[in-house]
């Protein structure tokens, strides 16, 4: 063993681990640890690795489905989609790394999430991310969306996978903690799934790929602990990604799988080398030995605890079928990759550590992993904020001009600026592009096709925590529903604040007790996830924003639809409600909207400043799933044509976005009778859930509304589409009227303007 | 005045650039080469008003603030 | 018409040629590795997309040292059929078989979209069964397709009809705007001399079935397949 | 040994970056600035028992024929 430092209460510190986490560490190994046994553990009992905060509450999220092939604890979720398909999918956050250096911390983001889908065996077929920023109106979150969003590209487009959907939000909580997270699907034969599991005594362990360097070592701590002024200045050495190298990753491991010779694969994520192989071992309950002497290393003088905690990206390690390790090797030369052999799998359950030889770390591997400390941390829940008081004074009838600020609100204004950067075509399997409801990616040599997409609601869940979750689930299982989908299962990204602060607890809790019932009523399994706390900056905690990632099947591909108008005379009608619980929105948006500067654009956000705080609407779960189940089966029985889900911004937004041009075909309007008895703001405006607009011809709304009527599903038939303009009316008034044309140059060129003074 | 501002990875930083195209270069048949870095070069001209202090002061700031990211990388300047 | 479509380290472009090649025309293909100099028989190279080498130097300058390379240079002095999709047309750049070079995108972003293109000559052996000025739908998906090449060799370009396709409207105008990446003349694909290699920036195995939002890519390989078939 | 590689564009080509660059230094208050231009450099190790002669001559080669792309770049080169 190495001579050992003392352990003192600031070298404690500096590993984030507290006094009861240290006697426990001395109890498992019944002596005191040696510095690199204190680093393997510290990185493994940290809130990055051992959910140890959150893993207690997230046994109530809905796992099993007949669909599951595999839920949450492996490198990915798997789902079956039939005909002995299966694809896997999660996704992961990389928010602190992408405040450090947006460019690299988000490329990398990318490049974990698609290994943790191809170490599976799957080849990833597409890519989606989430992303929220301060107000895009100061230079910093611009400059820091700006390289989030060329990272994103830059990886993604170079290793070859589409990137297809995602989200964009812009919040002031945001300014100081971004989140970046990243989602990845990969597509195989379900009986082709690897695991990372070490199997087999004896059994060679083999580590391939990119050399390790001192990259990144502490970033798995570095994202369990909240950023400080200090810590700007003594950054952490932050990883740079390669996406060449992991493009011939992805290809040699593939081609090494195909050879029957690897019994057990898993990627070097955060905490590289300590975490894949106490990882692997923990899952077979075997021990592995490796002696770091034989690690490919990028730098001379490397410690043994530099090599163990190192997060040098794109390696994996892989455990090979004994006597075939040359099998493996020969396809590794070919795509010009280092795979060397570093140890064996033995039976003892230990994690043995050597350095030519010599121990230099010994611990028990389910010491590390499923034997990590576990915290049911204080818990309450914050004052309730009273609901702003109804403003009083003039209030504006320009609907129509409110329409426009709302599509100028770099909330709601068309994504292109940040899509149009990223290959999203690349495999010709895209047919739902971005700009729609979900994007859909279709599988070749069969008759299916994906839709996925992701949803997430920090303003709202700040304000109700387990509704917000629960309408994030609908919204996303809504979106995957209009491009004529099945939703199959979920993942998430809970990103929150401080564990450590009972309100920030409370917010997990209801999260995820959001989630599950939601996830319950329907039908769509969590298969996995990933958890990012501490996001706060000086004491300041971000909006709780879980992200929910939803998968769907499209089968037949004849059922693919999208979110817009078709032609001129089809019907538009409107599945759901016409109007929710009352919410006050109407009186408070006109309100501020008579308050509005003559000068749209420049700073006067109207949608975000304002409705964006207004309360969070209540959903009934039981009506979202009839409304859903109406509007897939009026797709499946071919009567819908096109639909698209009323979320942020509400319906009148959701109109006008379904007539703006899309390549080769030009812009549709809609001529819309409201009928006298609602508010014209809370019918157009206000974000209500469980709403789709859909469009059928004529012949078929009787059919329609039959489907609906068994469902007990309100359908209001609102108007026809017709050539240029977005006209609504009540009996006897225009309610607004604009050009669609006009309306969608200022929804198109919000973000390209914001952007357009580069930094 | 022109000053001319080097950007390149920190040493300790990989440079998948300057890496790939090393191994590309010993496979064309440049087998003596042990290592290549690459990095960014700015020449920035100044007006001719400014003193050699100021045109300093400026170069420092844009090289710290504009054409680095501290946490990957490093650079160096000339001034002519 | 046997295709080989080649494959360097970081090709991602190279299986959906292949794909629109085997599935959508029916016709032989195969793969060919880049240290390879045995073209198999094939009547047609194609040099598809993606990064190969990452694009680390430039795109396409490490490519163009490959094996296969050598190979399809021979293949093209005798007039075998040559076509260079995005990465591919760099890489054809790169080795000399087109002339020009090209520039990081005017807005430095890399772009991918649906673009309108002008058939500028339809008597190449890939463009033949288009007429000329026909429009096609196709999509873009690049960082540097910006084109660039010193005046005279321009106009010698130019007066050649070595330029076979240009950005434009949807109504096949050539302006400003319809230039997606500052191309000069918005150039979007040019061809040898001799007609026989094409280097082109938009992606025709992008536009080659009705679901993926267009079928213009199509008539570009039915039209070597076709001018094979005439000789 | 150690050679120094500068590639730029040449002058005859118009270098968006550095335009990029100037532009946004401009509009972050750096007025007096005229022109920027941007190019990339390479740092290549050569073994130790090759002479300066010999390094030279290597240097050269890869700087044309690899480096650079004479349509629209130049290169110079220092050896250390
Ligand atoms: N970061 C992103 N990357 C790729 N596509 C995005 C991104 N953000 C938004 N999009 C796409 O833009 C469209 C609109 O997004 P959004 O308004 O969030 O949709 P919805 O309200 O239907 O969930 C969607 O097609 C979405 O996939
Ligand atoms: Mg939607």
């Amino acid at each position: 063993m190495q001579a050992n430092p003392a352990i003192t209460a600031e070298v404690l510190e500096q590993h984030n681990l507290t006094h009861a986490e240290y006697d426990r560490i001395l109890s498992i190994l019944g002596r005191s640890p040696n510095l690199t046994e204190l680093g393997i553990f510290s990185v493994m009992w940290s809130e990055h690795c051992s959910y140890k905060s959150s893993k207690l509450h997230l046994k109530r999220l809905p796992t099993q489905g007949p669909q599951v092939l595999q839920g949450p604890g492996e490198n990915a979720g798997i789902v079956d989609i039939g005909d002995g398909y299966a694809v896997a999918f999660k996704i992961e956050s990389h928010n602190h790394p992408s405040f450090v250096e947006p460019y690299q911390g988000a490329a990398t983001g990318v490049g974990g999430i698609l290994r943790d889908i191809f170490t599976m065996g799957a080849r990833p077929i597409a890519a989606m991310n989430s992303l929220r920023f301060g107000p895009p109106d100061q230079p910093r979150n611009r400059r820091i969306m700006e390289g989030v969003v060329a990272g994103i590209a830059g990886y993604g487009n170079c290793f070859g996978v589409p990137t297809v959907g995602g989200e964009v939000v812009f919040e002031e909580c945001y300014s100081q903690n971004p989140l970046v997270n990243a989602f990845a699907l990969g597509l195989f034969r379900k009986d082709r799934i690897f695991y990372g599991k070490a199997v087999g005594i004896g059994n060679p362990v083999i580590y391939v790929g990119a050399k390790t360097g001192r990259d990144g070592i502490h970033g798995a701590t570095m994202a369990s602990a909240e950023f400080d002024e200090a810590s700007e200045s003594k950054r952490p050495n932050v990883q740079v990604g390669d996406p060449f190298l992991e493009k011939l990753l992805l290809e040699a491991c593939l081609e090494a799988m195909k050879t029957g010779a690897v019994v057990g694969i898993q990627d070097m994520g955060a905490a590289g080398l300590t975490c894949s192989t106490c990882e692997m071992g923990g899952r077979a309950d075997t021990g592995i030995e490796i002696d770091l002497a034989r690690v490919p290393q990028r730098e001379k003088g490397m410690t043994p605890y530099e090599i163990m905690l190192s997060e040098s990206q794109e390696r994996m390690l892989l455990v090979a079928a004994k006597g075939r390790e040359e099998e493996i090797f020969r396809i590794f030369r070919k795509w010009e990759i280092d795979a060397v052999a570093i140890g064996e799998v033995t039976g003892d359950g230990m994690l043995r550590i050597l350095d030519r030889g010599r121990e230099v770390a010994e611990i028990p591997n389910r010491a590390l992993t499923d034997e990590a400390p576990l915290y049911r941390r204080p818990v309450a829940a914050p004052a309730r904020v009273p609901p702003s008081p109804t403003p009083a004074g003039a209030l504006s009838n320009d609907w129509g001009k409110l329409l426009e600020c709302f599509l100028a609100s770099p909330n709601l204004s068309s994504r292109e600026w940040v899509y149009r950067q990223y290959d999203h075509m690349v495999r010709t399997n895209t047919v739902q592009v971005p700009g729609a409801d979900a994007a859909v990616v279709r599988v070749k040599n069969s008759r299916k096709a994906l839709a996925m997409c992701l949803d997430g609601n920090g303003r709202y869940c700040r304000q109700d925590p387990r509704v917000g979750a629960q309408l994030a689930v609908a919204e996303s299982c809504r979106n995957l529903v209009c491009a004529g989908a099945r939703p199959l299962a979920a993942t998430n990204c809970l990103n929150m604040g401080n564990p450590e602060k009972p309100e920030i607890m409370w917010q997990m809790t209801q999260v995820v007790e959001g989630m599950a019932e939601a996830c319950r009523a329907l039908g769509t399994p969590v298969t996995g996830g990933n958890v990012s706390l501490y996001n706060e900056t000086l004491g300041e905690g971000i909006d709780p924003t879980p992200v929910i990632g939803m998968v769907g099947l499209i089968e037949p591909l004849s059922r693919l639809r999208g979110s817009w108008f078709v032609r001129e005379g089809h019907r538009v009608v409107l599945l759901g409600p016409l109007v929710g619980q009352p919410t006050g929105y109407s009186s408070a948006v006109r309100h501020h909207l008579a308050r509005l500067q003559p000068s749209r654009g420049n700073g006067t956000d109207l949608y975000t400043g304002w409705v964006g705080r207004l309360p969070c609407p209540p959903l009934d779960l039981d009506l979202e799933v009839r409304v859903q189940r109406t509007c897939r089966e009026g797709i499946e029985r071919d009567l819908i044509l096109s639909a698209h889900d009323c979320s942020d911004g509400g319906l009148a937004v959701a109109l006008a976005e379904m007539g703006f041009s899309r390549f080769g075909a030009g812009t549709l309007g809609a001529d819309i009778l409201l009928p006298p008895t609602e508010e014209v703001g809370e019918v157009l405006f206000a974000e209500y859930p469980s709403r789709i607009l859909v469009t059928v011809e004529e012949e078929n709304l009787v059919a329609l509304e039959k489907i609906a009527a068994l469902q007990g599903v309100p359908v209001t038939p609102l108007g026809r589409v017709v050539p240029e303009v977005l006209s609504v009316r009540r009996p006897g008034s225009v309610v607004l009227e604009r050009s669609v044309v006009s309306l969608e140059e200022i929804w198109r060129n919000c973000l390209g303007g914001l952007f357009a003074d580069p930094l | 005045m022109r000053a001319r501002v080097y950007v390149s990875l920190k040493k300790s930083v990989l440079d998948p650039q300057g890496k790939t195209i090393h191994h590309s270069l010993q496979n064309i048949g440049f087998q003596q080469i042990t290592e290549v870095r690459q990095g960014k070069f700015f020449e920035i001209d100044f007006a001719s008003e400014l003193t050699r202090e100021e045109v300093q002061a400026e170069v420092e700031k844009i090289a710290r603030d504009v054409l680095t990211n501290p946490v990957i990388e490093e650079f160096s300047y000339r001034i002519e | 018409m046997k295709f080989g479509v080649l494959m360097f380290p970081g090709s991602n472009c190279e299986h959906d040629a292949y794909h629109a090649i085997r599935k959508v025309l029916r016709q032989p293909a195969e793969f060919i590795w880049h240290q390879s100099t045995d073209l198999k028989d094939c009547q047609a190279i194609i040099v598809p997309g993606g990064f190969s080498y990452g694009d680390y130097l430039r795109t396409g300058a490490i490519a163009r040292f490959s094996p296969v390379m050598g190979a399809v240079r021979r293949f093209a002095d005798r007039g075998g059929l040559v076509l260079g999709i995005c990465n591919g047309f760099q890489i054809l750049l790169e080795s000399g078989l087109l002339p020009g070079a090209m520039l990081r995108n005017r807005g430095l972003k890399y772009v991918c979209r649906q673009v309108s293109i002008r058939v500028e000559n339809a008597r190449t052996p890939f463009t033949g069964l288009a007429g000329e000025g026909d429009v096609w739908n196709i999509p873009i998906g690049h960082m540097e397709g910006n084109y660039t090449l010193d005046t005279d060799a321009f106009q010698r370009l130019e007066r050649n009809r070595q330029v076979v396709f240009r950005y434009c409207t949807p109504h096949g105008e050539i302006t400003a705007d319809s230039n997606p990446n500052g191309s000069a003349a918005n150039v979007a694909g040019i061809c040898n001399p001799r007609g026989n290699v094409l280097g082109m920036i938009p992606h025709p195995e992008r536009a080659s079935e009705p679901l993926l939002g267009s079928e213009d890519g199509v008539r570009l390989f039915q039209s070597m397949i076709q001018s094979r078939s005439q000789v």
